[in-house]
């Protein structure tokens, strides 16, 4: 089938944090993100798990936005203006996608 | 004395505090013992659905006591005030940084609904009563706290922004909410709401608590056992003397504005008792560099066990030896 | 007038109105408060069960009643012809397409549960009985709106297949299944059966809605917010006249039917609710192109709310008025 | 004979299998309806806590019985002699490989807790009591099969480490943790420990009982249908066959200790019973080419089920007729 | 180690649609996909979030395979059959396995 | 913006096996990791969900890791040791990140 080439943007970051991405994603003209619950991980920061917390001070997301290739410096801008003091990875993988005409 | 003593003695060995040791120990051990996060929060919910709701209905019952708005104003003032002692007892006791040392000092201003809602329930099982009101002085104490903490670091030069989004998110966090608009609920529908609904939020209560605590044990625990060697000796015993020094002042507030013993208690507990959820939140986001393994271990680790077993016979002692009720 | 006054303000000022409230309060100031949805879910589960198997445990003591089959069949008539009178009214009323306009008939012909559990609790309140086979009626009009539904749009030349397996989804919705099933499990244990499990599904229930309709007032408040905007005023006024319809054909039905008043009264809450669970979810499959957040927004942000506040009152005291009970 | 019937049909009846019976029912129908694991964890979570609490309570009450040792060895040699039976039985009577026999045989030699859990409900609706310790013999059963299982695969040359992880594993398993743990409350806190909290974990305990066995119900549907095909007739006939020879040795054990007719009763449940949770697990880390479908399904499936419906009600009516209670 | 050439197709679609995929996807010869939860997002039918939900007609869950490279036509029609008149996002990355013979 | 090679290693594993995992990874000098729930699958060993299980014996989860290709080769050994006798996928994506200094 026809596919289009595009960017899957992957942004692990704090829960707490989500909100204030998603706006500044948005702003930076990012029209469709999914968010992913995480259960657990580890990092430069220490290990986690999310069983049994109520509080939101622990624990991350994962943010995954596909976007069309010339959009990917505006987002990675915005992403990393929110991400920059806090803990988290943003990753890029080139990917394919069909009905281009949605992103 | 030995009314504390034995106050202590039931206390730990009441359901309540043996399910969160049982917790405690569960994962000392890394037994994969665990409650899921949905039933956690659920719990949660419960709790503070009922204790808010259960605080309106004895407001509806007994009058709006002309001290409520004393009391409100009290605890605000005690949220905002507890973190700058904190922060000066902290520059002193431990080699936190600025960062660190403010971060701790919020947690010890605001306050910990759980040891509130054990507090309640060791009052009750002890036929004490208490203002219905001392739930609104809860919420209001939550956020307070953050603020002086936020200014402690901006006195450091260190601008912090308060953004509004934090604001929003600090006043309206879901506990609060829940807390609050529960309180008010009780409040308008009084002994006749109650009725309907005690058979759900009074009867199973502390059965309920039991399983909360277990899973309080079960995180605290984890806590200890990741975050336990970040806790230096001077911050450990910051982290049992600042309760102290917190009921203290409760103490003092409880007694000015002459409220009945189980109020002077709860005043106590209140400012002895250090946030595990809103604040460590709000630092989050405002305060990222802040270590969280320091503030989170030390408030659940430490302070809410401390806490839960002696400081609550304590406090309840020290108000009942000094109301003389 | 003054019956339906005092109903209508002690139901708003009972802790399940005050609940949902709070729900929609705190979602539209934008508060972080939710329910988890395993927590959700749970809520609905337990409701399902309980009201099901209240609902054998009555037929299975006042004996089967000749009356159930053909309340049956009443029921499922309304819920097919009730989505042609909502389609006539939205294509006069709105600017709505016919594919959306469709979907929204769909809902208002089926109905929703927790109406339903809402009226049964504000009927026992009030000392009203019901009979025990309306939860029967309740399961058997959840599907045949749907069909009307997409015969509507198939009139319309564009075909739609109603595949097997949507019918099996739509006939073995979880929600139908428990109702379904409890209700025989009721049935056949009786009032022993209710005696051994009383103090879980009875005494707590009120409180445990008091819960769910929190949660409901949370996903309602974010729909208004995010979706109240595609609501134009026609499509608004719609989501409070069609439940005065709907309640005015159920009337008709129970009055024929010569159902009790309580009986009378539920098959009107049936007949004015609009579905929000099984509904939507067939819709998201049949119609995918019909926008979701109009029949969302409607069912659960207006007529939910209205019935839950101000129709029960009334389609109570309308049914005692003429029942003359 | 008569009393066996009458006991069978009773519990046949009871909410409790009817709603195991609904959960199958939907789940061979293919119905969505499901229960959040999330909400699942925490109805076992319950279920276990209020178990071992009870029990701790009863040996609380009733002083150190000097046959709670000897039943605790006496649980362990039958968890690991049992599966030496069912591992020959499984030879003689299946074509399953070592592998899979001795992953089958682990099951049966542990426990399935639930099982215990209905069978105390049916004996407190019989009006028959128990030692409070039987708990604590089901937890020490949990275990030892595994090793047995072990031992006969790596008697085949077939080499397993069990290393000291999983060793941890499975003696920390929640579970065991839980229910011991609350076991030790209940004995410490006693009867009034249980009147603080026992309209949380008496009152509403069957019902609870129901809704988690509902869930248990659509787990062992879901497995059926997708499993059932692996389970030759050999296979099934072992699933109901291996209940009843386990309940024999449990029968002689618990004669032999001279328990009360309900621990008879118990012990033979727990001889009879198979595990779902706890061995599984095990064997997906020791013998993870066992086939996981084999196993789940056998026990889940088929003896589960059987025990649930006709097993308790029997070894109910052979341990009166045999103690002559 | 040696790695094997193959596909990650990411499927993000409404829930109530997940039976119909990977009933598609199994006759199309696909062998293996595994579904993880979605917990909100945002596209241009608007934002949602799980959270209090107990309806199915709201939310979407990620259907993940990976597969052969010479499988990819054959999946991607079958799901495109599906998703065809819904929302979702399907995307292609190009991506290397363990242990092919798994495949 | 400036971004910097990485791969991203995406293991599914059996629940019950995830500690295990996360134990070997560390051990070979895996500094990061995320584990994502999953709700259900199919493979070669049948089909799975996850809804109404109380046991540990079902299910699989994601551990995601994203390392510099340096360190690839001794985390899929470390990975692999651990999977070698059970179920499960292992897949690499070549990827962009923001903040190498992390990895
Ligand atoms: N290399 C990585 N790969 C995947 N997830 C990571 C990685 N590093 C960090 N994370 C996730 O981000 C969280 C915070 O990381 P850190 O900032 O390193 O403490 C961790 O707990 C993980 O959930
Ligand atoms: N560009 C995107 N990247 C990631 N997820 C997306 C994207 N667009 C849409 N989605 C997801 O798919 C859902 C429906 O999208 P849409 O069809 O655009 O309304 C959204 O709510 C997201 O969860
Ligand atoms: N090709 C695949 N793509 C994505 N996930 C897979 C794939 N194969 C297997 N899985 C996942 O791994 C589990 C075990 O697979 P298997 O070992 O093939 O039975 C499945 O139930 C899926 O959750
Ligand atoms: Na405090
Ligand atoms: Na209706
Ligand atoms: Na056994």
């Amino acid at each position: 089938m026809k596919t289009h080439k595009a960017k899957r943007v992957e942004i692990t970051i704090e829960a707490i944090m989500q909100s204030r991405l998603t706006e500044a994603l948005t702003k930076a003209g990012v029209t469709g993100f999914s968010v992913l619950p995480v259960r657990g991980g580890s990092g430069r920061s220490g290990a986690w798990v999310r069983a049994g917390e109520i509080g939101r001070a622990s624990g991350m997301v994962q943010v995954i936005c596909i976007i069309r290739p010339e959009r990917l410096d505006a987002l990675l801008e915005a992403a990393f203006a929110v991400v920059d003091r806090h803990i988290g990875v943003v990753s890029i993988v080139d990917c394919e996608v069909l009905r281009a005409e949605r992103f | 004395m030995e009314q504390i003593l034995t106050l202590a003695t039931n206390n730990l060995l009441s359901p309540i505090i043996l399910s969160f040791a049982l917790g405690v120990a569960a994962a000392l051990a890394r037994s994969d013992l665990s409650v899921p996060e949905a039933a956690a929060k659920a719990l949660s919910i419960y709790l503070l659905f009922a204790i808010g709701f259960k605080g309106g209905v004895s407001v509806s019952s007994h009058g709006l006591d002309a001290k409520l708005g004393l009391s409100l104003i009290a605890g605000i003032i005690l949220s905002a005030a507890l973190p700058l002692i904190a922060f000066a007892l902290l520059k002193v006791m431990t080699g936190l940084s600025r960062l660190d040392a403010a971060a701790v000092a919020a947690h010890y201003g605001s306050i910990s609904i759980v040891t509130f809602v054990a507090a309640t329930s060791v009052l009750e099982s002890s036929g004490i009563t208490s203002e219905g009101y001392m739930v609104a002085v809860a919420a209001a104490m939550e956020a307070p706290a953050i603020l002086s903490a936020l200014w402690l670091i901006s006195r450091g030069g260190d601008g912090r922004r308060m953004d509004s989004d934090l604001w929003r998110e600090i006043l309206l966090n879901g506990s609060i909410v829940l807390l609050v608009g529960s309180f008010l609920i009780g409040w308008v529908t009084g002994e006749e709401g109650l009725t309907e609904i005690s058979s759900f939020i009074v009867a199973p209560f502390k059965g309920v608590l039991c399983l909360f605590l277990l899973d309080m044990g079960l995180v605290a625990g984890r806590g200890l056992r990741r975050g336990g060697g970040v806790l230096r000796p001077g911050v450990l015993a910051f982290g049992v003397l600042m309760p102290l020094i917190g009921s203290a002042f409760g103490l003092a507030a409880g007694l000015m504005l002459g409220l009945s013993m189980g109020g002077v208690a709860l005043m106590m507990v209140l400012s002895a008792s250090a946030s595990y959820i809103a604040v460590p939140a709000a630092m989050r986001v405002a305060l990222p560099e802040a270590d969280p393994s320091i503030y989170l271990t030390l408030s659940l680790g430490v302070t809410f066990p401390f806490n839960l077993t002696l400081g609550i016979p304590l406090y309840v002692a020290v108000a009942s030896a000094l109301t003389g009720a």
